[in-house]
């Protein structure tokens, strides 16, 4: 056992110094803007043509083939030089990861160089508004054609997918079938023929995710991600990856904890919130920790990802009410804390409410009964 | 000993509530978010007695009647009505606190009437503030106190949003002065403790139309193919929040009956801790129950949500009312 | 409105001379222990002396007919003064109301003039090793005999069984019945032949319950309350007073804030944890005020008292919690905190646990599906 | 980087894990917390190697190991072994680091060997304890810092009994000096890290030892027709007792490897803080999910229930960790 991080300093060094000299000294815009969205766009663009948009993929695809270690690395540095957001997640984090393990080598080719490169955004489409926490519910169907598909019906809370350029999720492909059973994984335009994109705001009004509906939208064969009805397991490996590391990698939280140690300072200490600043930076320093536990495991975590869903998420509520409590009369105004703040307040919703996941861990990590 | 409403107040509240549904305060709501600053619903609450509550009857109020005061703000929480109400509330008690007889009577009359539209900026002697005074542009005076004088305030430069976006904060500059003696200091205390029970009281209404908003939609909306209100986890969110909702409410009323007492700044403090917290952690519960529809714009409950969280360090964080707690506890 | 107590200042001021004069002026030895036991007993009987160990209670009976509002003021003269723990809780506040509502006027005469005495000491019998919480899966029996009934079976958690005198609790008198029905409401003499009292020790060793063994034990058929088969709805009538003040009166958690306030202050004050105090001084004001609240009201609150039974257990806990916080290294050594504390842990568990309270709630006050 | 156990250390914690599971310690801790402080269990441990892993090679020891040191301590903790076995862990570190060689070699071999069984009052520099030292009337030496002085320790009067039945705490006084001088002072800083960890370790043991008792109690304690573990509330108070005690394992073996670097003592109040928060609120839930059956002495969920109390504030109060913790981040 060792947390010997000598063998990635030189990659640590060189990713310290590229964000050092690249990440704008103003903070871009907020992504969920029309502008703002376009300028981090750009930023994905300057990322990606440093191979340091994706760095975990392979290099033929605009990656660099770290190592686990070293996209954990890559995160620390990425967060704590305080650079923009990422409007590649979705593609990056829950589509590609999808792609390597169900793509075909078309797919791969196709979709992840324009992924990595800035040019496409993903915006995901899961839920619809009868099916939420309980995605098996969902009815948005896709037809067989003789050349593909025809896709119909409505998704919603797709996020990004007000300004992104093309959507995925899942589409019942089988009328007959029920639950889990007759779903196919697909790719789509958003821009296409047939598809209505309405944006919804969230609590701070920002339009970050948005509504879709499907009035015939063709979708040509080679969009289908692994087994036409097999859609479901297709996207929970995807959920898998939502609930570890990937969505919320440690190097975020450590920043923030930081930055929130800082806040603390500056408003003058104060004793009263000594413990609660104390107890973000410890659970902080957890999830790094766990991130190095999970990465050097050589099992399946399986179902034991559902324990990280639930802490970053709680972590992250904690850390901006802590903020906002330091700030006090200010906290409820716009800024910078505030947006983290309603950027947190969605984490135990979305990916599976933090309800499901405990029901995951009770069930399937501790064994009780169902 | 009698600790519940007589059935007049309980009539005053549910004539409030009638006024209020009918009035549809959700577009009322999002129409002030957009700048529409109609005043039909004020004067319809001033109709209905509200302002006059805080002012006394030689100013042509009905006041000071502090449980009638609460009684109204919990129904105006329960319906998330915009505007500087409690502001205006506390403004009352500020004149009548300074008592130089000219002011309260170009002041009080209008105020009462609902003609008058006033702001200020919360006069707390424990927090040194920015100078903020809720939507300011708006008012027809917003006042202002510093130590021992009494201004006539200006709002300067674009407003702050709050995460509540019915609610836009200004920085203001004293304009002209209007009074000055140690009555100011006083009534800037009575006047602060006022506004405060006033929001506490606010914040126990929205906690309220929160849960009942909630425990509707959780008998109705379907997952897995049972209602979600039959899942013990949510449950016991509602339990808790309904518990914490019960607590408050007594510690709300009950300050306002000390209104007048040595105590009141202590009850006071007490009642905005219990209540902003309780309506917070219902707002919470509130949102993991609706999931994204509760955290989308569009829908009304997010309306009430971020009232609830603007509401909780509005007129004092609780972390402020707890250090004067403590102190008068000394 | 109005929260004018003139009306009871009289015996307010009554009450508090009496206490004194006659609260002893060191801590009497814990009730838990037979020493103790006899100590307390012995203060029921000056209470009982002074019409002060009932004070709600007829005349008749050995009280003063005191209203609800005199008696929640007793309350909290009663522990102002730091006056002993009541070893005659179980008879006056689970026994009595259950005669009051479903007793006949001979047992009314018979039973509670010397439980107002302290001349008996009563223990609860609900639970069994198989009905804990669910207590409608008890087994003991009742058998109907000439002139009574003949008990067998098991009883479990009987508080005060160690040293007290008699107990009460539900028997299935009819062995064919299931659940709620077919149950018996009977009041037994612990030193009966037949009966076996083994003292169970809690968490910190003291005989605070026992288990109870009966081996045909002879009951007179006076000593059913209520109507044979109908034990349960006798039953839950006292429970709802457990839940409701009777049980822990905002009296008790008045003092205890007060006194935990005085330890912080002893302790230096440390800001770290003024906010805990403060939270907990303002909850036993709330608890107060709700009390008045209840008392005031005209309609039977029902499940409602759930609420009360969540509210006083959790702050019971967070009060003893936040003590053993100031004391720091010292909270784990024996003394009155610890004492307090431990007996804190039992509230959520016991009287229904608080996740059984919760459902209620939920159920029954918001109408939540089942 | 590998941050997981490897074969050997696994092993070594499965191994004493057997040994634990087959001296079946409830009737250890029962006989201990009735004064009969037989030592055959301790000597197990000091052959199993427990000892040896805070005492350096050169006098008969292995350490020192703060990995393994932590591995043992877990299964200790799982197993909730009595007697002041964090005490003589810190008391080899503390001899360790005053470095009197004459004094290392009369009392770090048998120490190693489980010959010696030491105490010491915990030597923070942060906290003004009332001088207690663990079992010291069972310790063949007992140890007190003051300042650069180190002392050999008498207990004085009888113990205080912790909730903990198996815990008594002595007032010590000192007796003679053993060795004075500014190493004392570092050493005693070293002493008090180590011990917290072993501390932070225990209480992860015990912790963990409690959720699987529990996990276990509720798959098979059944009411209202099903087991209690098929309720949703249940199955949420044990995944929330998991996720802490899942976050407080790399803290503590986190704080294991940066042992010796400047941010053990850091890293020791977070490991600390998280393993005992953890312990604690698995105990409660523990109980809560036991009910009565966790409330009582005799049956054996209370001496874990029990210890986790009692170790939440032993060797620091998570404030006084937190505190450490803020100091060391400006």
């Amino acid at each position: 056992m060792d947390l010997d991080l000598s063998s990635v300093e030189a990659f640590r060094a060189e990713v310290r110094d590229w964000l050092a000299r690249n990440v704008p000294a103003t903070p871009l815009p907020s992504l969920e803007t029309e502008k703002g969205f376009a300028a981090h766009r750009e930023w994905e663009r300057r990322l990606g043509a440093a191979r340091l948009s994706a760095v975990s993929w392979p290099e033929a695809y605009g990656g660099r083939g770290a190592s686990p270690l070293e996209w954990l690395v890559f995160e620390e540095e990425y967060y704590a030089a305080g650079a923009p957001g990422r409007v590649s997640q979705n593609g990056v984090n829950l589509l590609a990861p999808t792609l390597f393990a169900h793509g075909t080598p078309e797919q791969l080719a196709r979709v992840l160089p324009p992924m990595a490169a800035g040019e496409v955004i993903w915006a995901q489409a899961w839920s619809e508004p009868g099916a939420g926490s309980d995605l098996a519910a969902l009815r948005a169907t896709a037809t067989r054609t003789d050349d593909g598909w025809r896709l119909n019906g409505q998704k919603t809370w797709s996020s990004r997918a007000a300004f992104a350029d093309r959507g995925f999720g899942l589409f019942r492909s089988d009328p007959a079938s029920e639950r889990h059973r007759g779903l196919t994984y697909l790719m789509f335009p958003l821009d296409a023929d047939g598809v209505t994109v309405r944006p919804i705001g969230r609590l701070d009004g920002k339009p970050a995710f948005a509504e879709l509906f499907f009035d015939d939208v063709f979708v040509p064969g080679d969009d289908v991600i692994g087994e036409v009805g097999q859609g479901w397991k297709a996207a929970m490996s995807t959920a898998g990856n939502e609930r570890g590391l990937t969505l919320r990698s440690p190097g975020r939280f450590l920043a923030a904890a930081e930055r929130l140690v800082a806040l603390w300072r500056e408003h003058g200490a104060d004793p009263l919130l000594r413990d609660r600043v104390a107890d973000v930076w410890i659970k902080a320093r957890a999830y790094r920790l766990k991130g190095f536990e999970t990465i050097s495991r050589s099992d399946d975590i399986g179902a034991e990802s559902s324990v990280n869903k639930i802490f970053w998420s709680e972590l992250d509520v904690e850390l901006h009410e802590t903020a906002l409590d330091i700030l006090g009369a200010e906290g409820e105004l716009e800024g910078d804390w505030l947006e983290g703040y309603v950027f947190s307040l969605a984490g135990p919703i979305y990916a599976g409410t933090n309800e499901i996941q405990r029901n995951v861990i009770a069930e399937r990590v501790l064994g009780l009964p169902r | 000993m009698k600790f519940v409403l007589d059935a007049e107040q309980r009539l005053f509240g549910e004539t409030l509530h009638k006024l209020l549904t009918e009035a549809g305060t959700p577009g009322v709501i999002r129409s002030w978010a957009a700048g529409e600053h109609d005043r039909t619903l004020w004067t319809a609450l001033a109709q209905a007695g509200v302002f006059a509550l805080a002012v006394p009857e030689r100013h042509d109020g009905a006041g000071p009647r502090p449980i009638e005061l609460v009684t109204a703000m919990v129904e105006l929480g329960r319906h998330a009505v915009p505007g500087p109400v409690v502001e205006t509330l506390a403004a009352a008690a500020l004149f009548e606190g300074v008592g130089d007889e000219e002011l309260s009577a170009e002041w009080l009359p209008r105020l009462a009437a609902g003609h008058a539209v006033v702001s200020l900026v919360p006069p707390s002697a424990e927090e040194a503030p920015p100078c903020r005074a809720l939507d300011a542009d708006v008012a027809d005076l917003v006042l202002l106190t510093e130590g021992e004088g009494l201004w006539s305030a200006r709002p300067e430069g674009t407003p702050r949003r709050s995460i509540d976006p019915a609610r836009r904060l200004f920085t203001v500059t004293p304009a002209a002065p209007l009074a000055s003696g140690p009555a100011v200091r006083e009534a800037a205390a009575a006047a602060y403790d006022l506004g405060t029970l006033a929001c506490a009281a606010q914040s126990l209404g929205v906690g309220r139309a929160l849960l009942d908003i909630t425990v509707a939609y959780a008998g109705t909306r379907r997952q897995f193919g049972r209602s979600i209100g039959e899942f013990q986890a949510v449950k016991h969110h509602l339990a808790n929040a309904f518990t914490g909702l019960e607590f408050a409410r007594p510690l709300v009323y009950g300050a306002a009956v000390s209104a007048g007492s040595p105590e009141f700044a202590r009850d006071v403090s007490a009642a905005k801790v219990a209540a902003s917290d309780a309506a917070y952690v219902t707002a919470r519960i509130a949102l993991q129950v609706h999931g994204a529809i509760g955290y989308t714009d569009e829908y009304d409950p997010s309306l009430w949500i971020r009232k609830a969280v603007a509401l909780h360090s509005a007129w004092g964080s609780p972390a402020n009312h707890r250090a004067r707690l403590m102190k008068a506890l000394s």
